[in-house]
């Protein structure tokens, strides 16, 4: 005995139309009344009280292919007319041809010579300055252990502070031509390389203003400067 | 005032051809144009009549000689020494200041013929590339950018018209950039086409 | 090789002539001295000899015309338009712009008394701000930056030599600028405090 397998209502007319989707080429979309189809679709679903997720799906499917084609034609007609648009082409005058005039220029070698010995004075400056970036140097074997050369540097570190903490007192900033002043010319570098340190360290600012020799210093926590430092930080 | 040549290149020996000479280096220094006052200043005279005299009688030596150099008297009594213009393309590698190129010039046309224009319409006619253009010219001296709300207006300034021997006054100016297009598109049309640097 | 006076200021329209003024042009626009090479380029040869022929018929041309201005030969070929010097003083006040900005030209006065000198050295006594004066006197021509191994050893150049008239021999040159400073700072020691722009 062989059981007839009944049709499903929505492989019949006007239904059918979601589950074949080929047809939709010979059709024109705007035949198709999208809302109709699914609100009937829903409603035979429910009185057969068969309720088939896969068919709703498809249903939605076509119905949204069939939306978009619909989409697509209303946009083909809303399009511009294909006819440029007539712009007046603006005149675009040719390059003025320049005239060239010679200027004789008033520098002279006197101007050149006037600037010279301010640059001099900041080589100075420059030389006694090693070539570092104020950074801790590498521990090497030909070094002393790190620790021990540490100490020092703090030791010097400790005295170059209390220095600057009695001068402070008697004027602010503290010029490093006044700390230096009764030094040996290595001795007043090695107190430069240890500001340099405690300017590292936070404890206090330097800055130099341009073209000048003289660096001031300021403690930390002191009067602060509002113009940045220059050449040395 | 026309000078016969035989005067021009014998040295006079007197102290009005000492004046012209002085107000020829006078010209080749400034590189502008110098106005009779300066230029009287210079010949500790206080005449105007005779140093415009003078400064004219060297306009004509000038267009006497067959020189890649001029002077030109300009509009309200000044004067200026250059090099004829006709040469400038093929000597302009060795001026130690680089001169404008040709895009920049073609900016500046533009607007000196359309002033006073608003820079979004020069972008617009010209394109992005002139914006570099505009800081140029604007860094040359030869175009001012002045903020009226929300865009600049650009106008040409004096002393552009000063270097291109034009009037100040802007509907004059106007007319003598026509006449000066007309004349270039008739005589050298293949020059406009020149690339853009 | 003089020309006679009645042909210098009669157009001769020939291409000799178009080559003459030309040089002219080259010479005026450059406003330093220029070696035969470059004047050889001018005019489109190759031939030394004809542009040094030309350049000695402009001198010579020059020489004839009571004029502010002199076309020089100088040594190794080179040729030179500059005011005659004893107009300078005259019209020296009309020369307004300066060739460099006090920042540029201190980095040049440094390069100058120490050369030849690393760059390093340079940037550590000048800053780094140097590296655009560095860049802005290699384009005027004031310096060149030979590379050699890591870094770059700065000159100055002939045509700094000449602009400020001092001997291109570089012994010759250090002691002059020596010589000079040292008398100049005898007298004027107040006049160096220019703000650096």
């Amino acid at each position: 005995m062989t059981a007839q397998v009944e049709k499903p209502f929505y492989f019949n007319p006007p239904w059918n139309i979601l589950f074949e989707l080929n047809r939709l080429r010979n059709i024109k979309p705007w035949d198709i009344n999208i809302s109709y189809l699914l609100n009937s679709f829903l409603q035979e679903m429910e009185k057969s009280g068969q309720i088939d997720f896969r068919a709703s799906g498809m249903a939605v499917d076509s119905s949204s292919t069939i939306y978009l084609m619909k989409s697509k034609l209303l946009l083909k007609l809303e399009e511009a007319p294909t006819t440029p648009p007539k712009v007046k082409p603006e005149f675009l005058p040719p390059p003025l041809s320049l005239p060239f005039r010679y200027e004789l220029t008033s520098t002279t070698l006197h101007h050149l010579l006037q600037v010279l010995d301010e640059v001099l004075k900041g080589e100075r400056v420059f030389t006694v300055k090693p070539r570092v970036v104020p950074v801790l140097p590498p521990p090497s074997e030909i070094l002393p252990p790190a620790d021990v050369y540490m100490m020092e540097i703090e030791d010097h570190m400790g005295k170059l502070h209390r220095l600057l903490r009695r001068l402070t007192r008697e004027s602010t900033p503290i010029l490093f031509s006044k700390v230096v002043a009764d030094l040996e010319k290595l001795e007043a570098i090695k107190t430069f390389i240890v500001l340099l340190f405690l300017a590292q360290k936070g404890d206090v600012a330097l800055w130099q203003k341009p073209e000048l020799d003289e660096i001031y210093i300021t403690l930390a926590g002191g009067p602060a400067f509002d113009r940045p430092a220059v050449g040395i930080v | 005032m026309t000078v016969r040549r035989s005067e021009l290149s014998e040295p006079r020996n007197s102290a009005a051809r000492q004046d012209l000479v002085l107000l020829e280096a006078a010209l080749y220094v400034a590189g502008r144009p110098l106005n009779l006052k300066t230029l009287a200043s210079v010949i500790k005279t206080r005449s105007k009549n005779k140093t415009r005299k003078l400064a004219k009688e060297l306009v004509e030596e000038y267009r006497n000689r067959d020189s890649a150099l001029e002077i030109l008297e300009l509009e309200d009594d000044r004067f200026v020494l250059q090099l004829k213009g006709e040469y400038t393309p093929r000597v302009r590698k060795l001026a130690l200041r680089p001169l404008l190129s040709v895009g920049p010039l073609r900016t500046l046309s533009y607007i000196a013929y359309r002033q006073p224009i608003p820079q979004s319409h020069v972008i617009d006619v010209r394109g992005h590339h002139a914006y570099p253009h505009l800081k140029q010219l604007e860094d040359l001296g030869l175009i001012t950018r002045e903020k009226t709300g929300r865009t600049k207006v650009i106008r040409t300034t004096e002393f552009f018209a000063d270097y291109f021997s034009l009037s100040h006054d802007l509907r004059a100016m106007k007319q003598q950039l026509k006449g000066i297009f007309e004349s270039f598109m008739k005589f050298e049309p293949s020059e406009t086409s020149e690339k853009e640097e």
